[in-house]
């Protein structure tokens, strides 16, 4: 195998998954309460992963549109889990941004009174790998 | 005579350790054994009996003769080294010291064993007069005088001094070259000879004096012999012996040995170790063993060392009385209530 | 020890019993050799006293094969060995008439000596009527005292009990001599880095001269033929060559009891260099109460020990790394 | 001293190209022993056997070591070879060169380092080999099949009509299995009961066949040829022979609220029940824990409207024990549970189903009579849904890796009966692949697609809603049209995966055959010997090996009955001269080996043993060497290590790490 | 061949492999070729519990690194109850090697099904790496058999 595209290996790394395990079913797109917004639709987040096309992916409308509500994560038959591929995909634009890891003693400041706790769990749960 | 300050023993040791291997009592887990010294070793030459004889220090437990090496179809041969190093054994006891003796007629006559010879000659013997003789010493009834020990150094115990005398020519050796630490003092002697006849007084104590070797020695011959030997006494005394062989592996004297070889997955190591009559294997054979039966075995021992032994050894016997096996049977037998196992049936005779 | 002496001669006079094996008095106040007894006037020199430790249980293994009943002199914790033998077909009941004796805790002349006493002319107090707390001791280098207990040997330190567990009949009053825990010293070794177990066994372990005592005299080490004696292994039991060949001995030793040693402590009673060897065995005891359920050999006469047999549920080997 | 050959096998590149086989012959000639060393490209052919025949004949060998693929593979194929250039076959050893050497390394140096020192393990192990000749057994002249479905019935059958006993136990009142609760069979739409029913009755007039229903397997022992088994019939509460199945007492029985196993819960059944109307036997039996006689003492109204006075309320359980030859396993499967997709609503709503539950509802002997309704209302649906490899094809820990293999076919069975009964339902299946793979398979799909319009959409059901209305809300995906799909649907069907019947792990440790991570039974060898369990003696019949149809499964039946048939024929077997052996001169006569054999093949005798003169009369150990198998708890425990293993002996075993750890 | 000072640590290890299970599932690892190191020599016995703990300690005197055993799973045993007793006696060597203080970890025990290809490449895989993070066996070799 000659050297892969470091996205598509980052994103692989990040997330966990494998996406040569997915047999395509299609639950995932199945599943997910964002489908009709979203321009690549969850299973073909595998396939982009595969194909290594990961600046269409980065570039889509989707990555801001999964919920993170984890419905394909929990139903994949296959343990592809393709939320957790869009969201490795998020962390590489956020990283890129150069808005890596905050700190912990840096977010006590940057938070407004008013967020909703579950918000903050919401994103530490998704930022914390 | 010379002596030194017993606090000062460790200098001493030093001394004598740095152009010699030094062996010498040392106390490991609760238990005295001679061991080489070194700087940490728990040095304990006051200890009356080590569990082991000194004999190690000439015949040890195991040695290699020979390794052979494989390389592919073909052997070669590679003999071990002899001993060329020069070795003290400090603190002996008279009767240890004449085990060796007994070890010597073995080993050093036709034919040499030059594994022997080699430690021999490169041994010094430092003897120690026994200090507080026990209830299980009985080196009298072997003529020995554990007051006055004689190898190639003898030395005493008096008043925090150990009190040293050269005897031999290696023995005024290793005196020069610790002289600087020793001291002469012509007021020695007298003491020593105070103290020797204090060992003597309690050496008549104690309660083995009374052993007669009558019945037993080079004179048991032709009918004596088949009657000793046939007697239905060995049938009763055998019974509780567990066949291990503690008796053997502490004896200052016994001198059997097996030879095994040992594979190392790349040749053979070819070694000898002690050996003991009380084994069931004991020169086994192909055919099967010549004593099988735990009697024989037993019997064997016991008239080795006081019957077969001394008529090939001018009467010498090989047993010098240090009691280790009477201390140390797990069953309490021991060579002691052999001979007296007899006493009575001498008499009938 | 009359009552004992008159009952054995009493059932060899009546023909109950064909001979009797109990403890012939020593030529030195503490050294008494199990022996067979056959005639009246061999009780001249019968004696049981606080000496008289040795396990008498394996001599029956011979005495069995013999003509008639054997007559045998068992303490509490010799009847454990016994039933163990049972278990184990060596040693025929029938043929076995036991006089349980009384045991009151037996004496080590190693630890006597320990304490600096020798040169030892008598010794009262260790006669088995006596209560004494105290021995006192006559030696050419004067009298000396020692607590009982001082001088007791590890074993019954750890008394199993007084309670015989097989018995035609009892003579003589017992009493648990228990004062220490069973388990402490194997305790404090499961608690040392590997560093330091390894260091404390090599030391020693470094004294064992292969004499074979400790299994000779083990009544669980009742072999016909060792595997250390035989040529099927390609085993040495007699070379002390390598310090490996050692632990080989002892663990295969320990191995081979397990499940089947009674703790009766023979191995280190009788080792000549004092090496605590029940400590192995005392291990695999304590794994097996803590892994497959509280178990003591010769409580009783069993089918299955627990080597072999088993549960579906058993630990995995891996528990070992994961007690750490 | 041994004369020993080495041949080193090339298997072609698959093991030369990883090996090198020249070096390891030449390496093997250094060993002792060893006085002929070559290699070949194919030792396990015609001529490369010949070669090992004509070294032994020319060279005088004692031994050979064939430097080969595992012996698991050819182990008897180069033993026989060279028992037929004649030295014993047990003077023969494999080294493994290949699955554990050349087909995981890729290093040629460190390869071949490994090939010669596996050679030099197996040359030690020779050096010790001695010539051993294998026992005889005799064989029982009868059958155990486990399990009465259309596996068992059919491997009985067969077994049968060679001529041979054959018992079948069934754990259920009837036999007929799952086969008995479908309706129609793909891909002829044959009716179910139609074709089996008459399989039932000939198999249970069969004079050679013995039925034991309502039984089950309590205890196996022995070994090929000769198995003891113990099979407990459970109390039936009612005498078999006295009961003329007149179904008098089933009809008065005021118990009537037990869930009905045949027809999956779907409906109810009396505690005094035969589970279908074509039963066989047609006896019911109490269930006891649903009697009200069991249970309170009162009732007995059976006993009373029974005119044969066939009812037992004493009867108790029966141990019968039997000696086979052969057992065949035919247990079958069940569907898994749904617990774990809850998305598909299983358990929210009873129009949610799955397709062993739409079988029972399409039946005309089902809860529904056979017509198609919702069993929440008894609407007739309008449009139905069926999802496809639900629990199949799963890699993570809620359903099964494998693909179920019948699903496909039956989804298209039911879409197209409904369609032809009912045209105005709408029928859609949510497909992952469609899977034909079988004679007439995929036209029969086809014929669903496109005569009957079946709606298949590629595509997963993600979640399965129940609306307030009692419609079920079906969110899937089409991924043809990259679109989600909303469907209203009335009822939706679950294609379930299969697996193995629960009880065959308990069987399986009985027979001591092995298992695999899914509950399936091994085969022997996955390709070669696929009605064979590696367990001598026990062979597998249907879907307790893995998913098959009902084609495939009957076909598989006659095969492990031509198996079973080849061992019942003969009258004697050769054993594995492979057994335990005690040295009687250092035997202590402990008991300790017999208490660890797990065939009671070690007796004790008391007898007169010379040991190199000294006579002794003493108990020991002796092998009944029919009965060994050749396990080797025994050596092990044995202290003294008189008891040795032949052929595993512990000289030879200690040479082998020797050679290794040199 | 004679290990230089400073050559790479190569393992020796040998795994006893059952006849019916484990040394199956050692053929269906070679046959899927899941590789695992070539320092791993496999010896076969019929039955986990052939193995004897004498051939345990008989491999660590003639300088093995690491022993494994691998057998049926429990209630899979060919001889049906082979591996339990294995089981125990194992627990119990392994126990006393950790008491004399052998470093936990050059024995180990595994269950391997002939269906077990990829466990027994994992756990040969793992086995190798633990030996290597242990080092070479000094604890427990004769040194006759070092060179």
């Amino acid at each position: 195998m000659s050297i892969v595209n470091s996205q598509a290996d980052k994103i692989k790394e990040i997330s966990g998954s494998n996406p040569l395990k997915c047999m395509k079913c299609g639950k995932c797109s199945a599943s997910c309460p964002s489908f009709n917004e979203m321009d690549i639709k969850p299973h073909q987040f595998v396939s982009y992963v595969q194909n290594e096309d990961i600046q269409s992916l980065v570039e889509s409308k989707s990555l801001w549109k999964c919920l993170s509500c984890f419905a394909c994560i929990e139903r994949c038959p296959r343990n592809v889990q393709p939320g957790k591929l869009i969201d490795a995909a998020r962390q590489i634009v956020v990283r890129q941004k150069g808005q890596d890891y905050l700190k912990a003693d840096e977010i006590p400041e940057l938070i407004d009174p008013e967020t909703p706790q579950q918000l903050l769990v919401s994103a530490f749960r998704r930022y914390r790998r | 005579m010379y002596k030194i300050a017993m606090d000062n023993l460790s200098a001493l040791f030093q001394k004598i350790a740095e152009s010699n291997e030094l062996y010498l009592p040392i106390e490991n887990c609760g238990q005295v054994n001679y061991g080489v010294w070194s700087e940490d070793a728990d040095v304990n030459i006051e200890a009356l009996k080590t569990v082991k004889s000194p004999k190690d220090a000439f015949f040890p437990q195991s040695e290699n003769l020979y390794r052979c090496d494989k390389e592919e179809k073909k052997i070669s041969i590679t003999p071990a080294q002899l001993k060329d190093q020069n070795f003290v054994v400090f603190g002996m006891k008279a009767c240890d010291i004449q085990g060796v003796e007994v070890l010597d007629k073995v080993f050093l006559s036709d034919p040499v064993d030059t594994f022997y010879a080699a430690r021999r000659e490169h041994g010094t013997i430092v003897a120690l007069a026994c200090n507080e003789p026990e209830e299980t010493c009985f080196c009298k009834v072997f003529g020995i005088d554990c007051s006055d020990p004689k190898a190639d150094v003898a030395t005493w115990i008096v008043d925090g001094e150990l009190c040293w005398k050269a005897l031999t020519e290696k023995g005024e050796a290793l005196t020069d070259a610790v002289k600087d630490l020793l001291t002469d003092d012509s007021a020695a002697d007298a003491k020593v000879e105070e103290k020797k006849a204090e060992i003597k007084d309690i050496v008549e104590k104690l309660p083995y004096m009374g052993l007669s070797l009558e019945g037993w020695g080079s004179e048991v011959v032709d009918e004596k012999f088949d009657e000793r030997f046939n007697s239905p006494v060995w049938n009763d005394l055998y019974k509780p012996c567990l066949a291990c062989g503690t008796c053997t592996f502490v004896c200052p004297t016994c001198q059997c040995y097996d030879i095994k070889d040992y594979d190392t997955g790349h040749g053979v190591e070819r070694y000898r170790c002690w050996d003991s009559c009380m084994y069931s294997d004991f020169t086994m054979m192909a055919h099967g063993n010549n004593r099988n039966s735990q009697m024989q075995r037993f019997r064997q021992r016991f008239m080795h060392k006081l019957v077969y032994y001394p008529i090939n050894n001018d009467g010498m016997y090989s047993c010098v009385g240090c009691g280790r096996c009477v201390e140390k049977c797990p069953q309490s037998l021991n060579i002691v209530k052999v001979i007296k196992a007899f006493e009575n049936q001498g008499g009938e005779k | 020890m009359q009552e004992l002496i008159a009952r054995a001669k009493e059932l060899l006079a009546d023909g109950t019993v064909a001979r009797v094996i109990g403890w012939k008095a020593g030529d030195l106040p503490y050294n008494p050799e199990p022996a067979y007894f056959e005639k009246e006037e061999d009780f001249d020199d019968f004696v049981y006293n606080s000496f008289c430790g040795a396990n008498l249980s394996k001599l029956m293994i011979e005495a069995c094969k013999l003509e008639g009943k054997t007559l045998v002199c068992l303490k509490p914790c010799d009847t454990y060995s016994f039933n163990q033998l049972l278990t184990e077909h060596r040693v025929d009941r029938d043929k076995a008439y036991i006089i349980g004796v009384g045991c009151k805790g037996k004496l080590d002349i190693e630890r006597i000596k320990k304490q600096g006493i020798k040169g030892i002319k008598s010794i009262k107090g260790a006669e088995i009527t006596d209560d004494a707390e105290t021995l006192t001791i006559d030696t050419l280098y004067g009298e000396k005292t020692c607590a009982f207990k001082d001088a007791m040997l590890e074993r019954c330190h750890v008394c199993k009990g007084k309670e015989h567990k097989i018995y035609d009949e009892i003579i003589g009053e017992s009493k648990d001599t228990k004062d220490a825990e069973r388990f402490a010293e194997v305790e404090k070794i499961e608690a040392m880095s590997p560093e330091e177990k390894f260091a404390f066994f090599q030391k020693e372990l470094s004294k064992c001269i292969r004499c074979n005592a400790c299994r000779n005299a083990c009544p669980a080490c009742s072999c016909r033929k060792c595997v250390f004696d035989s040529t099927k292994f390609d085993s040495q039991q007699k070379a002390n060559v390598d310090s490996f060949e050692e632990k080989m001995f002892h663990i295969i030793r320990a191995f081979h009891v397990a499940g089947r040693c009674t703790d009766c402590g023979e191995c280190s009673r009788v080792c000549p260099q004092g090496i605590p060897l029940h400590l192995f065995n005392r291990k695999f005891i304590k794994d097996i109460d803590e892994l497959y359920g509280e178990y003591q050999a010769g409580e009783e006469v069993v089918e299955r020990g627990p080597l072999t047999s088993y549960t579906f549920e058993d630990a995995e080997p891996g528990i070992v790394a994961e007690r750490g | 001293m041994q004369r020993i050959g080495v041949f080193v096998c090339h298997c072609g590149s698959n093991i030369a190209a990883t090996v090198d086989v020249k070096k390891v012959a030449e390496w093997a000639l250094k060993e002792p022993g060893v006085v002929h060393a070559e290699d070949y490209p194919y030792m396990c052919s015609e001529a490369g056997q010949s070669k090992i025949q004509a070294a032994i004949k020319e060279k005088n060998l004692t031994g050979v070591v064939v430097c080969s693929c595992s012996p698991r593979m050819h182990e008897t194929t180069f033993r026989e070879a060279a028992e037929r250039a004649g030295i014993n076959p047990y003077m023969v050893e494999i080294a493994n060169i290949r699955e554990h050497c050349s087909w995981i390394h890729k290093d040629m140096e460190e390869a071949t380092k490994k090939a010669v020192i596996l050679m030099r393990a197996a040359v030690a192990k020779v050096n010790l080999n001695t010539p051993l000749k294998p026992g005889e057994s005799r064989v029982t002249k009868r059958a155990l099949v486990i399990g009465g479905g259309i596996a068992g019935i059919q491997t009985a059958l067969d077994i049968a009509e060679a001529g041979y006993k054959v018992d079948i136990v069934e754990k259920t009142p009837s036999i007929g299995g799952r086969m008995s609760q479908l309706d129609k069979t793909f891909p002829t739409l044959d009716c179910s009961a139609c074709i089996l029913t008459p399989k039932m009755v000939e198999v249970n007039k069969h004079e050679n066949v013995n039925i034991y229903t309502y039984s089950e397997v309590e205890k196996v022992s022995g070994f090929v040829g000769d198995f003891t088994v113990d099979i407990r019939k459970k109390a039936r509460s009612v005498d078999m022979d006295k009961c003329t199945g007149c179904g008098v007492c089933q009809e008065k029985c005021p118990s009537k609220k037990t869930p009905s196993e045949f027809n999956r819960a779907l409906n109810t059944r009396t505690a005094i029940y035969t589970p279908f109307a074509q039963a066989i036997p047609n006896v019911p039996v109490i269930d006891r824990e649903a009697c009200i006689k069991f249970k309170t003492g009162k009732c007995g109204i059976c006993e009373k409207v029974c005119q044969a006075g066939a009812i037992k309320y004493d009867q108790e359980d029966e141990i019968i024990t039997e000696k086979y030859g052969a057992i065949v396993v035919a247990t079958g499967f069940d569907m898994i549970k749904l617990d774990n997709y809850d998305e598909y609503a299983y358990s929210q709503s009873k129009d949610v189903i799955t397709s062993l539950e739409l079988e029972r509802i399409m039946n005309a002997a089902g809860p529904t009579k056979g017509h198609l309704e919702r069993l929440s209302d008894g609407k007739a649906p309008k449009e139905m849904v069926f999802i496809q490899c639900v629990g199949s094809r799963c890699s993570d820990d809620r359903g099964k890796s494998y693909c179920s293999k019948i699903c496909c076919m039956y989804t298209a069975k039911h879409a197209m009966l409904i369609r032809d009964k009912y045209p105005d339902v709408n029928v859609t299946v949510f497909y992952i692949d469609v899977r034909t793979p079988g004679k007439n398979f995929d036209e029969f799909y086809r014929r669903a697609v496109e005569d009957y319009g079946v709606n298949y959409i590629k595509g997963q059901v993600g979640k399965v809603i129940p609306q307030p209305d009692g419609k079920l809300l079906v969110r899937g995906v089409d991924l043809i049209d990259n679109k989600q799909i909303l469907k209203e649907a009335d009822m939706v069907v679950l294609a379930a995966a299969i697996e193995p019947n629960k009880d065959v792990r308990k069987i399986a440790t009985m027979l001591t055959a092995s298992i695999d991570t899914n509950n399936f039974l091994t085969e022997a060898h996955a390709k070669l010997r696929p009605v064979e369990s590696p367990t001598a003696g026990i062979f597998l019949s249907g879907v307790c090996q893995g998913p098959k149809d009902i084609p495939e499964t009957v076909s598989q039946a006659g095969a492990a009955a031509v198996k079973a048939i080849g061992l019942l024929a003969k009258d004697k077997l050769m054993t594995n001269p492979c057994t335990a052996k005690p040295d009687e001169l250092m035997c202590n006569g402990c008991s300790q080996c017999a208490n660890v054999c797990p065939y009671g093949a070690i007796s004790y005798e008391v007898k007169e043993i010379n040991d190199h003169g000294v006579r002794e009369t003493r108990r020991v150990a002796s092998v009944n060497s029919a009965l060994c198998q050749g396990c080797g708890a025994c050596t092990v425990t044995c202290p003294s290590g008189a008891m040795d293993l032949q052929g595993f002996s512990n000289r030879q075993i200690l040479a082998e790490v020797d050679a290794i750890c040199r | 061949m004679s290990i230089e000072a400073n050559e790479e640590f190569k393992p020796k290890i040998v795994a006893f492999c059952c006849n019916w299970c484990s040394y199956a599932g050692a053929d269906l690892a070679g046959s899927s070729r899941l590789g695992y190191p070539a320092d791993v020599k496999i010896i076969r016995v019929p039955c986990s519990c052939r193995v004897n703990p004498m051939f345990i300690l008989r491999a660590f005197e003639k300088g093995a690194d690491g022993v494994i055993l691998c057998g049926c799973h429990p209630g899979d045993c060919h001889y049906s109850t082979g591996n339990f007793y294995a089981r125990r006696r194992m627990t119990m060597l392994f126990s006393m090697l950790d008491y004399i203080g052998v470093e936990n970890g050059r024995t180990r025990v595994e269950w391997v099904s002939a269906a077990e290809g990829v466990k027994f490449s994992t756990t040969m895989n793992e086995f190798v790496e633990k030996i290597h993070s242990l080092g070479k066996n000094v604890r427990l070799g004769d040194l006759r058999c070092r060179n």
